[in-house]
């Protein structure tokens, strides 16, 4: 687990390069500062790559890499902060091409080739607004939005344009630069992708492979806040001593420490139960626990900076913002004690 | 508050109401956000021609001597219409410092500016290298005849660029030990010498800034108490703001918040949300018992556990706005207060805000020392 | 709230004279030991002394003592650990008082003789076993049950000699020596002591006295647990200095000691609330508040502690093992947080 | 466990589970205390016969080594039909220590006897003054021609009432540092001047004991490794002991009375309870995950942190158990099993237990020293 593998650590490196650290943390600053973020040379650069290909087999032409691999990758760009719903996309990836209809592979060959398809999250998380009944998060870079409606027999996995939808350009701000939009959508609207219980299955896959993507960002964006908020108090000298020195604050890091190591632990275990009758529990159970971890751990690395932790200056206040986001996004902590309950 | 109010409470609290609604401008209303000077000192001026600025001075120096009650009534109301934050350095640190310490001069010079919002303060106290360790202040003033010649940096200065007057801690003896050789001095932010920068926050708003200091010539009438002597009057001020810190106002507009979202959500509210906001309340009414009790024990002439009330009504405050988010769900990212079926709801701001009560006004790490040594009497040592 | 005031004072030295610690927590360790615990030697004294009026009014030659100094008293004894569950009886004689009937003057003037009356717990408390719909605590000091059945205008508040219920005797053993028990209640057993709104008002008032009972006793077993942990650790000494000194445990006591003093705040503040329109709110809270700032001392104590904390020779295990049963009775937290959003 | 298994490993919880069912007698499923020797050694002995008895022992020394998953299976299915609490110092602590630093006179006499169930262990560390700081440890041994004559005072003997040996810390050497005078020695407990007291736990039993040695003669042969290198000898079992202690075995007997509650509670379960019973499921999963990556890491080569597992497994297990008095309501503090609708529910007494899993074993204070110190490289100093 503690390491990631050769190739995802050729991918990683590579996205790395491409939207290096040193440009990554101002570029995130920039983006929740000038809102909303429409660069898409890096999204088009890794589309360019390849990269959206990973979970494809390879037979198809994919790269064909596990859940596993997927975690590894995403969980190692999270000190990054990319403006873009990586996991998301490759997730949404993952989908149209276990439609296998002729309306998925249209739209896989356009998502392969410079389209962006984002999903809806529309199951279990509460809409707050009239009547409408999903909601897209960072709704801002898709130009097609897939959603699902009805259930059982009745259910339908569907695509629909984002320009087709009212409402899915009024975006609401989220505070680390990305969006929510909730929308009205129901079974007239768009495509049909596939349906029945297959394309409920494709489309829960879907959203267990989003839940583990947003475990993973949270858990790599709260590595690097945490090791930031150990390096500053081993550094930080009050009364004469260095801050990191004090009992209290060392078992405060140590219980920080304990929750980061058992929380990723149980990301990877999720990851290896994709496929299996575990899978929605575990991914669920990986969202909630690595949401919970992250945010002790971003208010722990402020109180641990004292008032240059609650400036912006500090990486922390990045970190805390799209660890809010993340913690509230794909998964809200309800929906998935009530996966984690019923499973 | 669950106390039950007498008929002159239940009174004062409908007259309090009553005007509130006739006379808080709607656009101030329910703002997520400290509003700049411009736009909120009107509805302070008004607040102190009512004569309701002051509740907790003493009506000798122009306060409404209010008791705890009538001061939670205030704070319930100012809550339940969404008033906004006036500044606060000036009512609750500086003016109670200098009715205590000041001089004549300065008492009749300031008390009145501070009471009709004419001047607006702020504190110098930490320095990039002293916070929780504020002793260790480097800021250096230097008497050359009647004035003092101040040259320093002070940063983390909540509301700074906003401020009028400035009370700082400065070093004026470098050669005793170390809080043996600080004064406490009121520097005008108009003086020559003065530069400020403002600091963005995690909340993405200009609360503080640094402040830098040239060679800022004071008056050696602007010292209060001695030279030399601040750090009694410091610490004396540090204990009576976690007094202050130790209201249940910030809590009081936290639940409020999560009141409009259980409101809003109405029959959404899921099982576990109404456990949450049980909770929630259940924090904030026994944030108000304690309160009370140490209010009126002050009043009494008990003597009061500062430390204890910063910390209960920080960590309540935190606690609430953590249930709000835990309620806000799929939306408690969203930066702009949003309507939802007609309440307009903050989701993040004051959550990010509440970030830093755990921080200032001495870190709730400090407070905790201070209680185990002072109140439990644990043994010093590895500390 | 500090300081309790003359005449508790007077009733509180009374009480401990009679029943004074150093014979008090041997007694308690017994009890739990060899049970049903049934020597009525302290209940019959109390009962002697005439302290069973202490809530009626003076008018009715009771000691016409406020909710305050009820509160007061309890919290005072709650370090003894008295196997009598007094603000219980207190509570229930209150309710007999206010019914003004017949049925309810005769028990009343029974129990201020010499009859001992346990009020069922019967609301909010979910039953286990069978078709059981009440819960009595520590029933084998009753002789006498008050209960209520009915809704609305059927509200009818009833008491039946315990020798007439099945089952009432078949105690389920409780881990400090106290005992709980299951048992069916209707509205055919027994006589009614009053019926409709004013019924269920004089009910809800003694569930709110036993709920601030309670709490009372919570506060004052624990705030005895935190000092006597404190003293321990400035004491015990572990590599060469006191275990006190230690930041990290300091940090811990300091965060009790806020929970123990908040707790009490808001519990005098609930005393002050009976007879309003908040006091069923404001009992709630101060019994959920009581429990959970319990628990907290009494795990914290033992773990101060170290392993003699886990023995049974130290005090802790005592105030452990009553801090659970109390927890438990007279309103769960989740009863009592019910209580609180529904105010 | 959430992983999916093999063929192999779904064939291995078949057989265990129908071995189970077959070979447990009645009288000890469900138990809530530990029973004595007594009871439990003929079941000891039958896991033993079926190779069941080590399964994290290589098969050189008799063991099953078995895989992490097959670990977790064991554990699981014991948990699952409630099998009895077993004596465990021989099997995870000294033996482990003997086939790495016994000679070979010690592995050939002790670990038969630990395995087939003649030989109960017992480990004498902490004394009156020393617990947390092991190495203040004040029991003395002098040699004598062939023995060592133990004298001293050991206490919190987990089971040494009813234990054939012990495994035992003595200093050896008072004219050296602390560290360096201690030897680790085999104590038989049927020597004469070893006197026994058991003492009540908080739970209400005997799980411990206070044992008085006095001129206890030893053979040096019972000395592992060196005289006075006891040290290493100890400090590589409190590691080891850790990584046990990290082991889910006691989570799921926890999470097994949960769901058993929940089980009878059926219908009457509330929302609030079921949400209590999600966070448990997610720790105890957190755990497993956690456990089986440890293991599997260790079986690997990696470096095992064994204070992180000891306190992530006590403090879920402790959760768990919390979670359980919650959704035992007014039920919480009943003392004895209970039957609710035909299932036998265990309110309190593991509950009860858990108290003490923060403290053995090295306290959990301890381990977040040793993390801090080790694994964060925080600076010493104010300690």
């Amino acid at each position: 687990m503690s390491e990631i593998a050769g190739d995802q650590m050729l991918i990683s490196d590579n996205v790395r390069r491409l939207f290096d650290a040193s440009r990554a943390l101002p570029r995130a600053r920039a983006a929740a500062a000038c809102w909303p973020d429409t660069d898409r040379t890096v999204l088009r650069e890794f589309i360019e790559m390849g990269w959206l290909s990973l979970l494809l087999p390879e037979d198809d032409g994919g790269m064909g890499a596990s859940a596993i691999d997927f975690v590894a990758l995403i969980e190692s760009l999270g000190d990054l902060l990319l403006p873009e719903p990586v996991g998301p996309m490759l997730a949404t990836v993952s989908l149209l091409a276990a439609c296998q209809s002729p309306a998925a592979d249209r739209l896989l060959k356009a998502a392969l080739g410079d389209e962006r398809i984002v999903l809806a999250a529309t199951e279990a998380d509460r809409s707050l607004q009239g009547d409408t009944n999903h909601i897209v998060f960072d709704a801002h870079w898709a130009d097609v939005v897939v959603f699902a409606t009805g259930e059982t027999e009745q259910f339908s996995l569907r695509a629909v344009a984002k320009i087709d939808v009212d409402g899915l350009d009024a975006l609401v701000r989220n505070i680390d630069g990305g969006s929510l939009c909730s929308v009205r959508l129901d079974g007239s609207m768009g495509e049909e992708l596939a349906s029945g219980a297959r394309a409920r299955d494709i489309f829960m896959r879907c959203r267990n492979m989003q839940r583990l993507a947003a475990a993973a960002s949270l858990l790599g964006l709260v590595r690097k806040s945490l090791q930031d908020a150990i390096d500053y108090v081993k550094l930080r000298r009050q009364f004469g001593v260095a801050v990191g020195s004090f009992q209290a604050l060392q078992h405060r890091a140590a219980t920080l420490h304990v929750a980061c190591q058992s929380a990723r632990a149980l990301l990877y275990e999720a990851a290896r139960t994709v496929g299996t009758a575990n899978e929605a529990v575990a991914c669920a159970a990986a969202k909630v626990k690595a949401a919970d971890t992250a945010m002790a751990v971003v208010k722990e690395s402020v109180q641990f900076h004292g008032a240059i932790g609650f400036s912006d200056e500090a990486d922390v206040a990045l970190f805390f913002r799209r660890a809010v986001a993340l913690t509230a996004a794909y998964g809200t902590a309800e929906a998935c004690h009530r996966t984690c309950f019923a499973g | 508050m669950l106390r039950s109010e007498s008929e002159a409470e239940l009174a004062f609290r409908r007259e309090v109401r009553g005007w509130f609604e006739r006379e808080l401008p709607a656009e101030l209303r329910d703002l997520t956000f400290r509003p700049l000077p411009d736009m909120v000192m009107p509805w302070y001026r008004k607040l102190s021609r009512q004569g309701w600025i002051a509740p907790h001075w003493p009506r000798a120096f122009g306060g409404m001597d209010a008791s705890p009650v009538e001061q939670v009534i205030l704070m319930e109301e100012a809550a339940r219409i969404g008033a906004p934050e006036i500044p606060t350095q000036g009512l609750n640190q500086i003016g109670p410092i200098l009715q205590r310490f000041g001089s004549d001069a300065q008492k009749e010079f300031h008390l009145p500016r501070i009471l009709n919002g004419d001047a607006i303060w702020c504190q110098g106290y930490s320095e990039p290298g002293a916070g929780s360790d504020l002793a260790s202040l480097r800021t250096a003033g230097s008497v050359e005849g009647d004035d003092v010649v101040v040259t320093g940096h002070k940063i983390w200065t909540t509301w700074g660029h906003h401020a009028d007057w400035m009370y700082a801690l400065v070093r004026t003896n470098k050669d005793v030990p170390k809080r043996e050789g600080i004064s406490f001095i009121l520097i005008d932010m108009k003086s020559s010498g003065v530069l400020r920068r403002p600091i963005r926050t995690l909340a993405d708003e200009f609360e503080f800034c640094e402040v830098f200091l040239d060679k800022v010539r004071v008056p050696r009438a602007n010292i209060v108490g001695e030279l030399n002597r601040g750090w009694t009057v410091a610490t004396a001020l540090l204990s009576q703001e976690r007094l202050i810190l130790g209201s249940p106002g910030n809590a009081l507009r936290a639940y409020e918040r999560l009141r409009r979202l259980a409101r809003a959500l109405g029959t959404r509210l899921s099982d576990s949300d109404k456990l949450m906001i049980a909770k929630a309340r259940i924090e904030l009414e026994t944030l108000i018992a304690s309160f009370l009790d140490a209010a009126e024990g002050f009043r009494d002439g008990r003597p009061v556990d500062s430390s204890y009330l910063k910390i209960l009504s920080t960590e309540t405050t935190q606690f609430i706005l953590d249930a709000a988010q835990t309620v806000s769900g799929a939306y408690a990212g969203v930066k702009f207060p949003m309507d939802v079926d007609g309440t307009t709801i903050d989701f993040s701001e004051l959550f990010l805000q509440s970030r830093r009560l755990s921080i200032y006004g001495g870190s709730n790490e400090i407070q905790r020392d201070l209680i185990a040594r002072n109140v439990l009497a644990m043994p010093r040592g590895r500390a």
